[in-house]
Protein backbone atom coordinates (compact mmCIF):
# COMPACT_ATOMS: atom_id res chain seq x y z
CA UNK A 1 0.00 0.00 0.00
CA UNK A 2 1.33 3.40 -0.84
CA UNK A 3 0.69 6.61 1.07
CA UNK A 4 0.85 10.44 -0.43
CA UNK A 5 0.61 12.76 2.82
CA UNK A 6 -0.07 16.57 2.46
CA UNK A 7 0.25 18.86 5.46
CA UNK A 8 -1.39 22.36 4.74
CA UNK A 9 -1.84 25.41 6.99
CA UNK A 10 -5.50 25.63 8.02
CA UNK A 11 -6.19 28.03 5.44
CA UNK A 12 -8.84 28.39 2.62
CA UNK A 13 -6.92 29.35 -0.39
CA UNK A 14 -5.17 26.24 0.43
CA UNK A 15 -7.77 24.15 -1.06
CA UNK A 16 -6.53 24.51 -4.79
CA UNK A 17 -3.54 22.76 -4.00
CA UNK A 18 -5.38 20.09 -1.86
CA UNK A 19 -7.48 19.47 -5.02
CA UNK A 20 -4.57 19.01 -7.11
CA UNK A 21 -2.46 16.90 -4.76
CA UNK A 22 -5.72 14.39 -4.47
CA UNK A 23 -6.21 14.28 -7.60
CA UNK A 24 -2.66 13.77 -9.05
CA UNK A 25 -2.57 10.55 -6.30
CA UNK A 26 -5.96 9.38 -7.54
CA UNK A 27 -4.79 9.61 -11.73
CA UNK A 28 -1.85 7.39 -10.87
CA UNK A 29 -1.96 3.51 -12.10
CA UNK A 30 -4.57 2.28 -11.94
CA UNK A 31 -6.03 5.86 -12.75
CA UNK A 32 -9.86 6.85 -11.16
CA UNK A 33 -12.01 7.61 -14.19
CA UNK A 34 -12.14 11.43 -14.86
CA UNK A 35 -15.54 11.62 -13.53
CA UNK A 36 -14.32 9.83 -10.25
CA UNK A 37 -11.96 12.52 -10.36
CA UNK A 38 -14.32 15.19 -10.05
CA UNK A 39 -16.07 13.54 -7.72
CA UNK A 40 -13.23 12.96 -5.59
CA UNK A 41 -11.93 16.73 -5.93
CA UNK A 42 -15.69 17.67 -5.06
CA UNK A 43 -15.96 15.57 -1.82
CA UNK A 44 -12.07 16.71 -0.82
CA UNK A 45 -12.79 20.27 -1.23
CA UNK A 46 -16.38 19.88 1.07
CA UNK A 47 -14.37 17.50 3.97
CA UNK A 48 -10.84 19.94 3.96
CA UNK A 49 -12.86 23.02 3.93
CA UNK A 50 -15.12 22.09 6.96
CA UNK A 51 -11.70 20.95 8.42
CA UNK A 52 -9.96 24.11 8.32
CA UNK A 53 -13.59 25.90 9.30
CA UNK A 54 -13.48 23.04 12.38
CA UNK A 55 -9.48 23.96 13.28
CA UNK A 56 -8.91 25.22 16.32
CA UNK A 57 -7.88 28.92 16.52
CA UNK A 58 -5.33 28.03 18.89
CA UNK A 59 -3.94 25.04 16.84
CA UNK A 60 -2.85 27.45 13.77
CA UNK A 61 0.09 26.27 13.97
CA UNK A 62 -0.35 22.88 13.52
CA UNK A 63 -1.39 21.53 10.15
CA UNK A 64 -4.53 20.07 8.47
CA UNK A 65 -3.63 16.51 7.34
CA UNK A 66 -4.59 14.56 4.02
CA UNK A 67 -3.35 11.46 3.95
CA UNK A 68 -4.05 9.55 0.73
CA UNK A 69 -3.86 5.71 0.59
CA UNK A 70 -3.43 3.49 -2.92
CA UNK A 71 -4.62 0.14 -2.25
CA UNK A 72 -4.99 -2.41 -4.83
CA UNK A 73 -8.37 -1.70 -5.58
CA UNK A 74 -8.83 1.37 -2.96
CA UNK A 75 -8.77 4.50 -3.19
CA UNK A 76 -9.24 6.20 0.71
CA UNK A 77 -8.11 9.66 1.42
CA UNK A 78 -7.80 10.94 5.57
CA UNK A 79 -8.78 14.44 6.01
CA UNK A 80 -7.56 15.04 9.82
CA UNK A 81 -8.33 18.67 11.69
CA UNK A 82 -8.01 19.84 15.25
CA UNK A 83 -11.69 20.64 15.78
CA UNK A 84 -14.35 20.14 18.61
CA UNK A 85 -15.62 17.25 16.03
CA UNK A 86 -19.50 16.57 15.05
CA UNK A 87 -21.92 13.86 15.29
CA UNK A 88 -22.93 13.76 11.42
CA UNK A 89 -25.97 11.99 12.27
CA UNK A 90 -27.44 15.09 14.30
CA UNK A 91 -27.32 17.40 11.17
CA UNK A 92 -30.81 18.76 9.98
CA UNK A 93 -32.01 17.48 6.60
CA UNK A 94 -32.39 20.35 4.38
CA UNK A 95 -36.17 20.73 2.90
CA UNK A 96 -37.37 19.21 -0.32
CA UNK A 97 -36.16 21.23 -3.62
CA UNK A 98 -39.95 21.84 -4.33
CA UNK A 99 -40.07 23.56 -0.42
CA UNK A 100 -40.46 27.00 -0.84
CA UNK A 101 -38.35 26.84 2.68
CA UNK A 102 -35.31 25.43 0.49
CA UNK A 103 -33.99 29.00 -0.58
CA UNK A 104 -33.74 29.91 3.42
CA UNK A 105 -30.58 27.35 3.26
CA UNK A 106 -27.34 28.65 1.48
CA UNK A 107 -25.38 26.22 3.88
CA UNK A 108 -25.56 22.31 4.75
CA UNK A 109 -24.50 20.61 1.84
CA UNK A 110 -21.21 19.66 1.87
CA UNK A 111 -21.92 16.72 4.20
CA UNK A 112 -24.83 15.11 1.32
CA UNK A 113 -22.52 16.02 -1.35
CA UNK A 114 -19.55 13.66 0.35
CA UNK A 115 -21.89 11.26 0.47
CA UNK A 116 -23.27 11.47 -2.78
CA UNK A 117 -19.79 11.05 -4.46
CA UNK A 118 -18.07 8.83 -2.83
CA UNK A 119 -18.41 4.77 -2.73
CA UNK A 120 -17.91 5.30 1.82
CA UNK A 121 -17.10 7.96 4.50
CA UNK A 122 -16.84 7.39 7.91
CA UNK A 123 -16.36 10.20 10.64
CA UNK A 124 -14.56 9.56 13.64
CA UNK A 125 -12.72 11.22 16.85
CA UNK A 126 -8.62 11.26 16.21
CA UNK A 127 -5.79 12.71 18.02
CA UNK A 128 -7.46 16.31 19.65
CA UNK A 129 -9.90 16.69 16.24
CA UNK A 130 -12.05 14.16 13.32
CA UNK A 131 -10.93 12.41 10.59
CA UNK A 132 -12.83 12.23 7.80
CA UNK A 133 -12.15 8.87 5.64
CA UNK A 134 -13.50 8.85 2.03
CA UNK A 135 -13.10 5.64 0.19
CA UNK A 136 -13.78 5.63 -3.69
CA UNK A 137 -12.95 2.02 -5.81
CA UNK A 138 -10.56 2.44 -8.13
CA UNK A 139 -10.85 0.49 -11.45
CA UNK A 140 -9.33 -3.34 -11.51
CA UNK A 141 -5.69 -2.91 -12.80
CA UNK A 142 -5.42 -4.54 -16.89
CA UNK A 143 -4.39 -8.28 -16.79
CA UNK A 144 -1.19 -8.73 -17.46
CA UNK B 1 -7.28 29.10 -10.91
CA UNK B 2 -8.72 32.53 -9.90
CA UNK B 3 -12.51 33.82 -10.54
CA UNK B 4 -13.42 36.17 -12.54
CA UNK B 5 -16.66 37.71 -13.15
CA UNK B 6 -18.09 40.18 -15.87
CA UNK B 7 -22.06 41.19 -16.21
CA UNK B 8 -23.91 43.25 -18.74
CA UNK B 9 -27.50 43.94 -19.81
CA UNK B 10 -29.45 41.73 -22.43
CA UNK B 11 -32.49 41.91 -23.25
CA UNK B 12 -34.11 43.45 -19.77
CA UNK B 13 -31.79 40.79 -17.69
CA UNK B 14 -28.67 41.23 -16.15
CA UNK B 15 -26.64 38.39 -17.42
CA UNK B 16 -23.16 38.03 -14.87
CA UNK B 17 -20.60 35.27 -16.56
CA UNK B 18 -18.51 33.39 -14.16
CA UNK B 19 -14.97 32.34 -15.11
CA UNK B 20 -12.92 29.95 -13.06
CA UNK B 21 -13.18 28.11 -9.84
CA UNK B 22 -16.48 29.14 -7.66
CA UNK B 23 -15.40 27.64 -4.21
CA UNK B 24 -15.22 28.63 -0.70
CA UNK B 25 -12.07 30.85 -0.81
CA UNK B 26 -13.82 32.25 -4.12
CA UNK B 27 -16.97 32.09 -3.54
CA UNK B 28 -17.32 35.25 -1.22
CA UNK B 29 -16.16 37.45 -4.51
CA UNK B 30 -19.24 35.95 -6.41
CA UNK B 31 -21.44 37.13 -3.53
CA UNK B 32 -20.46 40.41 -2.70
CA UNK B 33 -20.84 41.02 -6.83
CA UNK B 34 -23.90 39.60 -6.81
CA UNK B 35 -25.22 41.42 -3.89
CA UNK B 36 -24.01 45.06 -5.50
CA UNK B 37 -26.17 43.85 -8.48
CA UNK B 38 -29.41 43.09 -6.67
CA UNK B 39 -28.90 46.13 -4.29
CA UNK B 40 -28.67 47.65 -7.39
CA UNK B 41 -31.94 47.03 -8.42
CA UNK B 42 -30.74 43.79 -10.71
CA UNK B 43 -33.41 41.78 -10.15
CA UNK B 44 -33.19 39.76 -13.41
CA UNK B 45 -30.25 37.75 -13.39
CA UNK B 46 -29.22 34.90 -15.51
CA UNK B 47 -25.56 33.83 -14.31
CA UNK B 48 -23.76 32.16 -17.15
CA UNK B 49 -21.76 29.19 -15.61
CA UNK B 50 -20.21 27.83 -19.05
CA UNK B 51 -16.80 29.40 -18.14
CA UNK B 52 -16.70 27.77 -14.65
CA UNK B 53 -14.50 24.22 -13.68
CA UNK B 54 -15.59 23.75 -10.27
CA UNK B 55 -18.07 24.78 -8.11
CA UNK B 56 -18.11 23.24 -4.72
CA UNK B 57 -21.30 24.01 -1.80
CA UNK B 58 -20.39 27.37 -1.12
CA UNK B 59 -20.15 28.47 -4.68
CA UNK B 60 -24.23 26.59 -5.10
CA UNK B 61 -25.25 28.32 -1.79
CA UNK B 62 -24.34 31.47 -2.78
CA UNK B 63 -26.29 30.95 -6.35
CA UNK B 64 -29.08 30.04 -3.46
CA UNK B 65 -29.10 33.31 -1.80
CA UNK B 66 -29.16 35.25 -5.03
CA UNK B 67 -31.88 33.50 -6.00
CA UNK B 68 -33.89 33.99 -2.39
CA UNK B 69 -33.47 37.65 -2.82
CA UNK B 70 -34.19 38.10 -6.58
CA UNK B 71 -37.28 36.16 -5.62
CA UNK B 72 -38.39 38.30 -3.24
CA UNK B 73 -38.23 41.24 -5.36
CA UNK B 74 -40.51 39.46 -7.38
CA UNK B 75 -37.28 38.94 -9.69
CA UNK B 76 -35.97 35.54 -10.70
CA UNK B 77 -31.92 34.30 -11.16
CA UNK B 78 -31.75 31.86 -14.01
CA UNK B 79 -28.22 30.12 -14.92
CA UNK B 80 -26.97 29.07 -18.10
CA UNK B 81 -25.24 25.75 -17.88
CA UNK B 82 -24.33 22.67 -20.57
CA UNK B 83 -21.19 21.22 -18.74
CA UNK B 84 -21.72 18.20 -17.38
CA UNK B 85 -19.24 17.91 -14.51
CA UNK B 86 -21.29 21.39 -13.49
CA UNK B 87 -24.77 20.43 -14.51
CA UNK B 88 -23.91 17.08 -12.38
CA UNK B 89 -23.26 18.52 -9.09
CA UNK B 90 -26.84 20.81 -8.97
CA UNK B 91 -28.41 17.12 -9.81
CA UNK B 92 -26.27 15.67 -6.70
CA UNK B 93 -27.73 18.33 -4.88
CA UNK B 94 -31.16 18.63 -6.19
CA UNK B 95 -30.96 22.45 -6.73
CA UNK B 96 -32.03 21.50 -10.71
CA UNK B 97 -34.94 21.46 -9.30
CA UNK B 98 -34.40 24.71 -7.58
CA UNK B 99 -33.03 26.28 -10.57
CA UNK B 100 -34.29 27.38 -14.13
CA UNK B 101 -30.97 26.15 -15.95
CA UNK B 102 -30.52 26.42 -19.90
CA UNK B 103 -28.04 26.27 -23.00
CA UNK B 104 -28.45 28.92 -23.51
CA UNK B 105 -29.65 32.46 -22.44
CA UNK B 106 -32.36 32.45 -24.89
CA UNK B 107 -33.62 29.07 -23.64
CA UNK B 108 -33.41 29.57 -20.06
CA UNK B 109 -35.09 33.08 -20.32
CA UNK B 110 -37.82 31.48 -22.06
CA UNK B 111 -38.39 28.62 -19.76
CA UNK B 112 -41.14 28.73 -17.47
CA UNK B 113 -38.88 29.59 -14.60
CA UNK C 1 5.80 31.22 8.31
CA UNK C 2 3.69 28.85 6.06
CA UNK C 3 4.44 25.48 6.06
CA UNK C 4 3.53 22.69 3.27
CA UNK C 5 4.33 19.48 3.69
CA UNK C 6 4.55 15.96 0.97
CA UNK C 7 5.42 12.44 1.66
CA UNK C 8 5.80 10.51 -0.96
CA UNK C 9 6.78 6.67 -1.16
CA UNK C 10 10.51 6.19 -2.46
CA UNK C 11 9.56 6.08 -6.01
CA UNK C 12 10.08 8.14 -8.85
CA UNK C 13 6.90 8.14 -10.68
CA UNK C 14 6.27 10.48 -7.94
CA UNK C 15 8.10 12.81 -9.26
CA UNK C 16 5.66 14.94 -11.44
CA UNK C 17 3.63 15.17 -7.92
CA UNK C 18 6.27 16.65 -6.06
CA UNK C 19 6.59 19.42 -9.41
CA UNK C 20 3.21 20.26 -9.07
CA UNK C 21 2.42 20.85 -5.29
CA UNK C 22 6.19 22.66 -4.96
CA UNK C 23 5.14 24.93 -8.25
CA UNK C 24 1.50 25.57 -6.31
CA UNK C 25 3.43 26.56 -3.52
CA UNK C 26 5.28 28.96 -4.75
CA UNK C 27 2.97 30.17 -6.73
CA UNK C 28 1.06 31.52 -3.47
CA UNK C 29 0.88 35.29 -2.73
CA UNK C 30 3.13 36.62 -3.37
CA UNK C 31 3.84 34.40 -6.11
CA UNK C 32 7.52 33.46 -7.46
CA UNK C 33 7.65 34.78 -11.27
CA UNK C 34 6.92 31.94 -14.04
CA UNK C 35 10.59 31.71 -15.15
CA UNK C 36 11.74 31.14 -11.29
CA UNK C 37 9.05 28.24 -11.29
CA UNK C 38 10.82 26.81 -13.82
CA UNK C 39 13.73 26.39 -12.22
CA UNK C 40 12.35 25.66 -8.57
CA UNK C 41 11.00 22.75 -10.34
CA UNK C 42 13.91 21.30 -12.09
CA UNK C 43 15.93 21.57 -9.09
CA UNK C 44 13.19 19.84 -7.06
CA UNK C 45 13.53 17.07 -9.56
CA UNK C 46 17.03 16.83 -9.28
CA UNK C 47 16.85 16.52 -5.27
CA UNK C 48 14.12 14.61 -5.40
CA UNK C 49 15.01 12.15 -7.34
CA UNK C 50 18.77 11.62 -6.04
CA UNK C 51 16.83 11.48 -2.60
CA UNK C 52 14.91 8.41 -4.01
CA UNK C 53 17.82 7.13 -5.70
CA UNK C 54 19.87 7.41 -2.67
CA UNK C 55 16.54 5.89 -0.02
CA UNK C 56 17.82 2.85 1.52
CA UNK C 57 15.45 -0.19 0.37
CA UNK C 58 15.06 -1.38 3.83
CA UNK C 59 13.43 2.02 4.50
CA UNK C 60 11.54 2.00 1.18
CA UNK C 61 7.60 1.95 3.85
CA UNK C 62 9.25 5.29 4.95
CA UNK C 63 8.63 8.39 3.08
CA UNK C 64 10.43 10.78 1.18
CA UNK C 65 9.73 14.30 2.70
CA UNK C 66 9.35 17.43 0.60
CA UNK C 67 8.77 20.60 2.96
CA UNK C 68 8.27 23.80 1.59
CA UNK C 69 8.69 26.45 3.72
CA UNK C 70 7.20 30.19 2.82
CA UNK C 71 8.57 32.80 4.54
CA UNK C 72 8.02 36.61 3.97
CA UNK C 73 10.91 37.40 1.35
CA UNK C 74 12.20 33.49 0.69
CA UNK C 75 10.32 30.22 -0.62
CA UNK C 76 12.79 27.32 0.71
CA UNK C 77 12.29 23.28 -0.03
CA UNK C 78 13.72 20.96 2.24
CA UNK C 79 13.87 17.18 0.30
CA UNK C 80 14.53 14.85 3.16
CA UNK C 81 15.71 10.93 2.38
CA UNK C 82 16.45 8.05 4.58
CA UNK C 83 19.91 7.49 2.51
CA UNK C 84 24.02 7.13 3.06
CA UNK C 85 24.35 10.49 2.52
CA UNK C 86 27.30 12.14 0.21
CA UNK C 87 30.07 14.63 0.24
CA UNK C 88 28.76 17.44 -2.24
CA UNK C 89 32.39 18.57 -2.42
CA UNK C 90 34.27 15.88 -3.42
CA UNK C 91 32.37 15.25 -6.72
CA UNK C 92 34.38 15.37 -9.81
CA UNK C 93 34.00 18.18 -12.06
CA UNK C 94 32.32 17.41 -15.60
CA UNK C 95 34.97 17.70 -18.22
CA UNK C 96 34.22 21.12 -20.86
CA UNK C 97 31.94 21.31 -23.14
CA UNK C 98 34.56 21.91 -25.80
CA UNK C 99 36.31 18.79 -24.20
CA UNK C 100 35.54 15.70 -26.62
CA UNK C 101 35.61 13.62 -23.18
CA UNK C 102 32.84 15.63 -22.38
CA UNK C 103 30.23 12.64 -23.99
CA UNK C 104 31.46 10.27 -22.08
CA UNK C 105 29.43 11.60 -19.06
CA UNK C 106 25.81 11.20 -19.10
CA UNK C 107 25.15 11.71 -15.64
CA UNK C 108 26.26 13.78 -12.74
CA UNK C 109 24.26 17.44 -14.05
CA UNK C 110 22.04 17.24 -11.02
CA UNK C 111 24.02 19.07 -8.56
CA UNK C 112 25.52 21.56 -10.77
CA UNK C 113 21.90 22.30 -12.04
CA UNK C 114 20.78 22.47 -8.60
CA UNK C 115 22.94 25.14 -7.54
CA UNK C 116 23.12 27.60 -11.05
CA UNK C 117 19.50 27.58 -10.39
CA UNK C 118 18.62 28.32 -6.55
CA UNK C 119 19.78 31.14 -4.62
CA UNK C 120 21.36 28.56 -1.51
CA UNK C 121 21.28 25.33 -1.53
CA UNK C 122 22.86 23.27 1.69
CA UNK C 123 23.30 19.65 1.97
CA UNK C 124 23.40 18.20 5.43
CA UNK C 125 22.77 14.88 7.47
CA UNK C 126 19.80 14.41 9.54
CA UNK C 127 17.65 11.62 10.51
CA UNK C 128 18.84 8.76 9.34
CA UNK C 129 19.85 10.21 5.84
CA UNK C 130 20.28 13.74 3.66
CA UNK C 131 18.41 17.16 4.13
CA UNK C 132 19.17 18.68 0.62
CA UNK C 133 18.01 22.48 1.45
CA UNK C 134 17.07 25.16 -1.51
CA UNK C 135 16.11 28.81 -1.44
CA UNK C 136 14.24 30.75 -3.87
CA UNK C 137 14.09 34.74 -2.41
CA UNK C 138 10.28 35.76 -3.00
CA UNK C 139 9.64 39.02 -4.65
CA UNK C 140 8.72 41.69 -2.36
CA UNK C 141 4.84 41.94 -1.28
CA UNK C 142 3.19 44.95 -3.45
CA UNK C 143 2.69 47.67 -0.73
CA UNK C 144 -1.00 48.05 0.90
CA UNK D 1 2.15 14.12 -18.61
CA UNK D 2 3.20 11.32 -20.42
CA UNK D 3 6.18 11.12 -23.02
CA UNK D 4 5.27 10.47 -26.39
CA UNK D 5 8.09 9.46 -29.12
CA UNK D 6 7.20 9.20 -32.89
CA UNK D 7 10.30 9.38 -35.66
CA UNK D 8 10.05 9.81 -39.36
CA UNK D 9 12.51 9.72 -42.48
CA UNK D 10 13.49 13.42 -44.01
CA UNK D 11 15.88 14.33 -46.07
CA UNK D 12 18.46 11.76 -45.31
CA UNK D 13 17.89 12.38 -41.32
CA UNK D 14 16.07 10.18 -38.99
CA UNK D 15 13.71 12.95 -37.59
CA UNK D 16 12.86 12.07 -33.97
CA UNK D 17 9.40 13.85 -32.23
CA UNK D 18 9.31 14.05 -28.27
CA UNK D 19 6.51 15.53 -27.01
CA UNK D 20 5.48 15.63 -23.24
CA UNK D 21 7.82 15.89 -20.28
CA UNK D 22 11.27 14.02 -20.45
CA UNK D 23 12.46 13.62 -16.95
CA UNK D 24 14.02 11.01 -14.89
CA UNK D 25 10.56 8.50 -14.88
CA UNK D 26 10.48 8.95 -18.40
CA UNK D 27 13.83 9.30 -20.08
CA UNK D 28 14.19 5.35 -19.89
CA UNK D 29 11.78 5.20 -22.58
CA UNK D 30 13.61 7.55 -25.12
CA UNK D 31 16.56 6.27 -24.47
CA UNK D 32 15.50 2.71 -25.35
CA UNK D 33 13.95 4.32 -28.72
CA UNK D 34 17.24 6.35 -29.61
CA UNK D 35 18.91 3.11 -28.86
CA UNK D 36 16.97 1.05 -30.96
CA UNK D 37 17.10 3.59 -34.22
CA UNK D 38 20.74 3.52 -33.92
CA UNK D 39 21.12 -0.15 -33.39
CA UNK D 40 19.01 0.18 -36.99
CA UNK D 41 21.49 2.72 -38.53
CA UNK D 42 20.15 5.93 -37.89
CA UNK D 43 22.85 7.25 -36.93
CA UNK D 44 22.03 10.44 -38.46
CA UNK D 45 19.36 12.37 -36.22
CA UNK D 46 17.61 15.33 -35.40
CA UNK D 47 15.51 15.11 -32.09
CA UNK D 48 12.71 17.23 -32.03
CA UNK D 49 11.82 19.40 -28.61
CA UNK D 50 9.31 21.49 -29.74
CA UNK D 51 6.90 19.35 -28.22
CA UNK D 52 9.26 19.30 -24.81
CA UNK D 53 7.43 21.08 -21.88
CA UNK D 54 10.09 19.86 -19.45
CA UNK D 55 13.61 18.14 -19.19
CA UNK D 56 15.81 17.00 -16.81
CA UNK D 57 19.19 16.07 -16.11
CA UNK D 58 18.48 12.43 -17.12
CA UNK D 59 16.96 13.54 -20.37
CA UNK D 60 19.97 15.27 -21.03
CA UNK D 61 22.04 12.69 -19.99
CA UNK D 62 20.12 10.04 -22.54
CA UNK D 63 20.81 12.59 -25.94
CA UNK D 64 24.40 13.27 -24.63
CA UNK D 65 24.78 9.44 -25.17
CA UNK D 66 22.72 9.33 -28.57
CA UNK D 67 25.63 12.31 -29.81
CA UNK D 68 28.15 9.98 -28.37
CA UNK D 69 26.36 6.86 -30.39
CA UNK D 70 26.15 8.87 -33.20
CA UNK D 71 29.34 10.60 -33.85
CA UNK D 72 31.28 7.26 -32.91
CA UNK D 73 29.40 6.27 -36.06
CA UNK D 74 30.16 9.00 -38.10
CA UNK D 75 26.70 10.35 -37.57
CA UNK D 76 25.07 13.40 -35.70
CA UNK D 77 22.79 14.04 -33.29
CA UNK D 78 21.19 17.48 -33.63
CA UNK D 79 18.32 19.21 -31.86
CA UNK D 80 15.26 21.09 -32.70
CA UNK D 81 14.36 23.77 -30.17
CA UNK D 82 13.03 27.28 -29.79
CA UNK D 83 11.40 26.80 -26.17
CA UNK D 84 12.96 29.50 -23.88
CA UNK D 85 12.64 27.24 -21.11
CA UNK D 86 14.26 23.85 -22.50
CA UNK D 87 17.14 26.33 -24.40
CA UNK D 88 17.13 27.71 -20.67
CA UNK D 89 18.34 24.24 -19.68
CA UNK D 90 20.72 23.52 -22.01
CA UNK D 91 22.77 27.03 -21.63
CA UNK D 92 22.95 26.05 -17.47
CA UNK D 93 24.69 22.79 -18.10
CA UNK D 94 27.28 23.81 -21.22
CA UNK D 95 25.50 21.56 -23.26
CA UNK D 96 24.39 24.33 -25.99
CA UNK D 97 27.67 24.37 -26.92
CA UNK D 98 27.95 20.43 -26.82
CA UNK D 99 24.96 20.06 -29.47
CA UNK D 100 23.73 21.86 -33.15
CA UNK D 101 20.60 23.34 -32.17
CA UNK D 102 18.26 25.02 -34.83
CA UNK D 103 14.93 26.58 -34.56
CA UNK D 104 14.09 24.35 -37.84
CA UNK D 105 14.95 20.83 -39.00
CA UNK D 106 16.83 23.13 -42.07
CA UNK D 107 18.64 25.23 -39.87
CA UNK D 108 19.56 22.51 -37.80
CA UNK D 109 20.83 20.52 -40.37
CA UNK D 110 22.40 23.03 -42.62
CA UNK D 111 24.46 23.92 -39.65
CA UNK D 112 28.52 23.24 -39.23
CA UNK D 113 27.16 20.41 -36.76
N1 LIG E 1 -14.55 18.29 10.47
C1 LIG E 1 -15.56 18.83 11.18
N2 LIG E 1 -15.38 19.17 12.47
C2 LIG E 1 -16.39 19.73 13.19
N3 LIG E 1 -17.61 19.99 12.70
C3 LIG E 1 -17.85 19.67 11.39
C4 LIG E 1 -16.85 19.08 10.57
N4 LIG E 1 -17.40 18.87 9.35
C5 LIG E 1 -18.67 19.32 9.41
N5 LIG E 1 -18.95 19.81 10.63
C6 LIG E 1 -20.24 20.38 11.10
O1 LIG E 1 -21.27 19.92 10.26
C7 LIG E 1 -21.98 21.02 9.69
C8 LIG E 1 -22.50 20.66 8.32
O2 LIG E 1 -21.42 20.57 7.40
P1 LIG E 1 -21.70 20.65 5.84
O3 LIG E 1 -22.76 19.68 5.46
O4 LIG E 1 -20.40 20.53 5.14
O5 LIG E 1 -22.33 22.08 5.61
P2 LIG E 1 -21.71 23.54 5.88
O6 LIG E 1 -20.21 23.37 5.97
O7 LIG E 1 -22.15 24.32 4.71
O8 LIG E 1 -22.35 23.98 7.17
C9 LIG E 1 -21.00 22.17 9.71
O9 LIG E 1 -21.67 23.42 9.74
C10 LIG E 1 -20.24 21.89 11.01
O10 LIG E 1 -20.94 22.40 12.11
N1 LIG F 1 20.49 12.80 -1.44
C1 LIG F 1 21.62 12.12 -1.76
N2 LIG F 1 22.04 11.10 -0.97
C2 LIG F 1 23.16 10.40 -1.27
N3 LIG F 1 23.92 10.66 -2.37
C3 LIG F 1 23.56 11.64 -3.20
C4 LIG F 1 22.41 12.44 -2.94
N4 LIG F 1 22.31 13.37 -3.93
C5 LIG F 1 23.34 13.16 -4.75
N5 LIG F 1 24.13 12.12 -4.33
C6 LIG F 1 25.35 11.60 -4.96
O1 LIG F 1 25.90 12.60 -5.78
C7 LIG F 1 26.07 12.11 -7.11
C8 LIG F 1 25.89 13.21 -8.12
O2 LIG F 1 24.53 13.63 -8.16
P1 LIG F 1 24.01 14.45 -9.40
O3 LIG F 1 24.88 15.63 -9.64
O4 LIG F 1 22.57 14.73 -9.17
O5 LIG F 1 24.19 13.49 -10.64
P2 LIG F 1 23.56 12.05 -10.93
O6 LIG F 1 22.35 11.92 -10.06
O7 LIG F 1 23.24 12.12 -12.38
O8 LIG F 1 24.67 11.08 -10.60
C9 LIG F 1 25.05 11.00 -7.24
O9 LIG F 1 25.42 10.07 -8.22
C10 LIG F 1 25.05 10.40 -5.84
O10 LIG F 1 26.12 9.51 -5.68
Amino acid sequence: MVEIVLEIPPRLDYLAVVRLVVATAAALDPPLPESRLDDLRLAVTEACSNAIKAHRPDAADEPVVIACHLDDDLFRVDIHDRGPGFDPDALAALPEATDPRRLQHESGLGIPLIKVLTDEVTFRPGEGGTVVSMTLKRPPAPPI
Amino acid sequence: MELEITDTEHEGWTVVSASGEVDVASAPALRTRLDELLEAGATRMVIDLEDVAFIDSTGLGVLVGALRRGRSANGDVRLVCTNPRILKVFEATGLHEVFAIGATFDETVASEG
